[in-house]
């Protein structure tokens, strides 16, 4: 796993790469909470070269989204593969944070 | 084709059992939904017994074989730690807002979704999990 | 940790064992020369149990079993195969001018030389070959 | 495996990427042949990509080096890993190829 992030005017662009797993996520959610304590409310994460989730790493997903929707903040993905699909569908992820096809798209989502 | 992997019941291992299920599941031919399935199933499945599945500081093993026939793929996990029935927890809601989300609880959610058949049972001092994704018959 | 893996004995079957030797022995934490060294092993003996081993047109089952001690990882090798003992063939002789090259003879050689221990014996009808190759004590 | 070649002035480069082993040594085997059909007689092979080597691709390698010695042409191999150099070493494919480690060194010796 792979983690890293850019911030664009007010927008603060990450990705996540790799395997986001029991293995991994520790790694992801330090990085992800420094992130936000930084003072980032606005976040799209490029899932496109994530290949795998599992319970653990939606955890990571789903703690920071809170978090920033507690501050006011948002988190946009975009870019799922087909496992990251299936996994935000069956546990319905995708009910609670939003997720597009493209960086335009959620970048749209801001605006 | 049939393999068969056993390891001690520490998180360090967990990786071990994740790269074993890939390679043999893909050599066996199985698309890469049904070993995604499979990777996604084992990972929650023996994560939960090591963190929630021991009383003592020994060490325990795990077991786990993958058997492949013409109508499905097939895994089986035991272990020596206290009786657990996954199938009795009950079943997680999808989520639905953002707020009244309370992080955890979906591991177990997951392994229903992407097996096809999940069976458990006792035997003497082990738990026995069957896990079953069907093939596709075109495979 | 403990691994084993069963397939027929067809030549489409081999890279199911190559690719759960280097799964399982890179997951045991054995570093990359050792990992090679039992893949190469296991695609040497397992090939020529397919190609010469056979006196029929009959499915036939390998099955090859992988341990890790302190001291050693073992493979264990066992088909139905007619009786063959590798460490019976003659060393081939290493090559030294291009003219008087026979193409061939060298898979056995590879393997006496990259493991540290061959064993062979006939349990049955099953040749069983045991190969270590020893861990060095700083891994 | 992957096998590419390229004719430079008098000299084929040819490169082999990957596990050269008893499921690939057929492709690169026809495929090393026709190059040598084709007449030619001066061959170098960039080994730098080659992963793994089983006793079924040495024998590519061995019929393809004895071949061309036969019709007078000769045949140099460069960047072999250390899987392939035990092997090379072990069965004394050393003795019988020329191996160099760069291909400048591969190059100076049809000069
Ligand atoms: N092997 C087990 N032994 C005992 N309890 C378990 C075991 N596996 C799961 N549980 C219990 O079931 C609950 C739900 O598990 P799960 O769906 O994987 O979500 P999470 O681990 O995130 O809580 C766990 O919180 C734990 O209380
Ligand atoms: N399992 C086996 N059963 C019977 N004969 C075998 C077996 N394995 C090897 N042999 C014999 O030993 C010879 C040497 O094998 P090997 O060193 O692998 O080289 P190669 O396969 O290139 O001839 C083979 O040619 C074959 O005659």
């Amino acid at each position: 796993m792979q983690i890293q992030g850019v911030k664009e005017n007010d927008i603060f662009f990450f990705s996540i790469m790799g395997r986001l797993d029991t293995q991994t996520y520790t790694d992801a959610e330090k990085q992800m909470m420094a992130w936000i304590e930084a003072g980032n409310t606005k976040m799209i994460g490029d899932l496109s070269d994530l290949e795998f989730i599992s319970s653990a790493g939606l955890r990571v997903l789903l703690y920071a989204a809170k978090t920033l929707n507690q501050q006011g903040g948002k988190m946009v993905l975009f870019g799922v593969n087909d496992q990251v699909n299936e996994v935000f569908e069956v546990t319905g992820i995708s009910n609670v944070i939003d997720i597009t096809t493209s960086k335009d798209g959620a970048f749209s989502l801001f605006n | 084709m049939k393999s068969m992997i056993e390891f001690a019941g520490r998180l360090d291992q967990v990786s071990a059992g994740m790269r074993w299920i890939r390679a043999v599941a893909h050599s066996a031919g199985l698309p890469a939904k049904q070993v995604n399935a499979l990777d996604l199933a084992l990972e929650e499945i023996v994560t939960n017994i090591i963190k929630y599945g021991y009383d003592d500081e020994a060490e325990h093993m795990i077991q786990i074989d993958f058997e492949l026939s013409s109508t499905h793929a097939q895994l089986r996990v035991m272990d020596d730690a206290k009786p657990f029935n996954p199938l009795q927890v009950e079943k997680a809601q999808t989520l639905s807002s953002l707020e009244d989300v309370k992080i955890g609880g979906l591991g177990i959610l997951l392994v229903r979704e992407v097996m096809d058949v999940v069976e458990y049972s006792r035997d003497g001092d082990r738990n026995v999990l069957v896990m079953k994704t069907l093939r596709e018959p075109d495979e």
